[in-house]
């Protein structure tokens, strides 16, 4: 019986190596694997690379205490800069913290494109900006592209709504966003999810993510995400 | 998307007051305003953080209008009004937003596939500058700060239209409407139109065109006021 | 008020012009947009290139009647020859027909692109074989891929189960095929659906193609297609 | 996904009967069956059209295999029963064939995305030949008829093991596992292993390594029969 569910975030977040690139899904507090990277925090590997969308804010924020330990020595994002983003901003000033600005759309292309065996593609997003400085252009059809390459990770923590154990994924709303491209695109994928559902619950046609693209899923049922607070 | 959204508009009736003409500059209601009203009904339309977002207030309901936010809403409705939120729904601004009617929901991917596609008819961004080439300048003032883009690069080149809301000179007077962009690029040649402080302009192969002004600002006194050269429409 | 309903096939078909690209959904009998296809013969577009995945079987279904109506220059496929495809065969035979064979899945992946805005990709697919005869390649981190182009059309028809007033698609199991991707991928796009549901009845996280996609959509409630003869 | 799947074992017996040993060939079933039990349970599998299709018989529904169909399906079960069909799931042969419980559907683009980027563990097909550098043909025998492709190349290129079933040689007796390949190739260096009726054979940087041959047929025999140099394992 093929059955993915773990019982503890430990068990969840074993065997993560020292010198892995961590996808991290979430788009702010919603969708985001907060007790997962909690558990990476415990779990100890360093030297991370982390790729997410955001660098979090404040202090106390998992990601941002993974941040704040050393433990990682890149991010990948589109937006690492917040009015609370404190911590990122001591790492990556004082050179403890490498950044790759990747604008959110190619960020999202390029980790769907790892996830679809499609090694580079090429996109009009930042031709001509500083943010193409260096990398390969192509005029098609009379328009300037970019060339991109596609983004793997070692390992990817997602947040679900629902879970089975064939570790068939759906989502809520907004805690959508990266969740689902992450998890085609890393070697080991490891849900979190707010509900347990027999196999079978979740309709053919409903299933976000085919559980062939999931390795673990631990149950953590923490309720509803707080109030949002607007970064602008 | 930038987070450094251009402070807009609410300056420039002091100046007014003391020039020989009567004329007041319109402030960020004003400006949402005028841009809204060139919505029609079944546009699907990303507004950027920000100003922008002001927008989606002076589109009556009964227009329909699909507002796209770029973390994966299509539809989104107004933010929502307490004390009890639905904290799953937030928007590009990271606000509990509230869904329309009919709304759908998309992962990061396909939402930015929709962008880049060139599936919304229109994306309203913020700018510090913008040139008579199309070219604009609104996420970072240097790229020797720490920089964050987020979404601004792919809205502004996959959207149908671009049209920016932003003020007509800085606060100092400085010219944001210019030749050529100084500040680091966003997108080249993408902007279509520009919605202003002072005035509604067009960006044409032969450069700037004007379709408005302010009442009782002229052409001559906007043409000051700007660095490229304005033409009339 | 937005809607996109249209009262007939007629309307619904209307304006497509000569020497249209047109994307043609389903996969066999499922999810094939059939009355649109029928529309397509009585609408009289003509210099057409098809692209679908199958050429059609038989001689009395609406593709194999377009294709010997003679209204059809190109077809763009992954799999014309059937055991029952004569009309395809006949007319390629006879220089009538240009064909464009694509594998199935790079034809998937070059729709994705052009309504993705990516306007070339690299894939493994095809690499070293007669199908990448002529195209560029590019070896990446020691492996050899084929540089595909987008693939756009003028008008897609496509089959759903489920449409509201703006045009939001659900589909039904193997139907969903083809019909989401083209639906991305060009400028007229039009829908036939088994079901026309209230604005608000498919729930946010349900719809599959969102309406922002398709600009018509025509109520068809044909019932269930007919039992499947393997094509094998 | 060929439509020309060669047709496969049944006529090995007649030589058999005819040589000085006693061997049997596999027969079709039989070679399903022998490369269903290198199966593991939670392998998520795509079996080609035609006979890698009645490997699925040979899977114990105890044993948890995801059976993928390119046409989007994710947990394909066996065909449907009549009379009463779900007509709207077909698989990749366009048979009306069952979902098991927990089964899951995509379109095109995403079931591709799946194979092209290695989330199968294992495709299986049929062939005409197959080289010892792991080069192989099964999509036309030749390219001056008209051609149909489908999903081969993609499953080919894309899956994380791709095994062959095949007879090990044609009916009148010509090698079909080479040196290299004359027929239009499908994929370059893409099989892994070979499953024929009369063995099983490893594709490795030394060439063809034997796993296993029927009872009664010597490594010799075998050798005669091959026309690629074999290694014994």
């Amino acid at each position: 019986m093929i059955d993915k569910r773990v019982a503890s975030i430990a068990a969840a977040m074993a065997g993560v190596k020292d010198g892995s690139a961590v996808m991290i899904g979430g788009f702010g507090a919603v969708g985001h694997p907060r007790e997962l990277v909690d558990g990476l925090i415990e779990q100890g590997a360093r030297d991370l690379t982390v790729i997410a969308n955001n660098a979090g804010s404040g202090r106390v924020e998992p990601l941002v205490r993974l941040l704040s330990a050393g433990r990682v020595r890149k991010i990948i994002c589109s937006f690492p800069r917040s009015k609370g983003s404190v911590v990122f901003d001591e790492l990556h000033k004082a050179g403890k913290l490498e950044l790759e600005l990747v604008p959110q759309g190619t960020l999202a292309e390029r980790i769907r494109a790892a996830g679809a065996g499609i090694p580079a593609f090429y996109t009009p997003t930042a031709f001509g900006t500083a943010l193409a400085a260096g990398k390969e252009t192509r005029e098609i059809d009379g328009r300037g592209y970019v060339l991109e390459h596609a983004l793997k990770a070692d390992v990817a923590l997602i947040e679900a709504w629902q879970a089975d154990r064939w570790g068939n994924l759906t989502y809520r709303t907004s805690a959508r966003n990266f969740n689902p491209v992450m998890a085609t695109a890393a070697g080991l994928v490891i849900a979190q999810s707010q509900h347990l559902v027999e196999l079978g619950e979740i309709g053919p046609d409903m299933i976000v993510t085919p559980g062939v693209y999931v390795d673990r899923v631990v149950h953590v049922p923490y309720g509803d995400p707080p109030p949002a607070i607007a970064n602008d | 998307m930038s987070m450094q959204s251009p402070d807009q508009g609410g300056s420039r009736s002091r100046e007014a007051a003391r020039g020989a003409n009567s004329w007041q500059a319109r402030d960020r209601n004003a400006m949402a305003a005028r841009l809204a009203a060139d919505i029609p009904e079944g546009w699907s339309v990303n507004l950027g953080i920000g100003i922008p977002l002001l927008v989606g207030d002076f589109v009556p309901a009964e227009r329909e209008v699909i507002f796209h936010s770029e973390n994966g809403i299509i539809g989104m409705g107004p933010l929502q009004k307490g004390p009890k939120l639905d904290t799953w729904i937030v928007n590009a601004g990271k606000q509990n937003v509230s869904l329309r009617t009919g709304a759908s929901m998309v992962g990061h991917a396909d939402s930015f596939a929709m962008i880049r596609g060139g599936h919304l008819d229109l994306c309203v961004l913020g700018a510090f500058e913008v040139a008579e080439n199309g070219d604009f300048a609104n996420w970072t003032l240097s790229l020797k700060s720490v920089p964050a883009v987020g979404g601004a690069m792919d809205l502004a080149a996959g959207a149908k239209r671009l049209w920016l809301l932003m003020d007509h000179t800085s606060k100092d007077g400085k010219a944001k409407v210019k030749r050529s962009c100084e500040l680091p690029l966003t997108a080249v040649k993408a902007v279509k139109r520009v919605y202003t402080d002072l005035a509604v302009l067009d960006v044409t192969p032969k450069g700037f065109v004007v379709l408005d002004i302010v009442a009782g600002l002229s052409f001559e006194e906007l043409q000051a006021r700007t660095e490229a050269p304005l033409q009339r429409s």
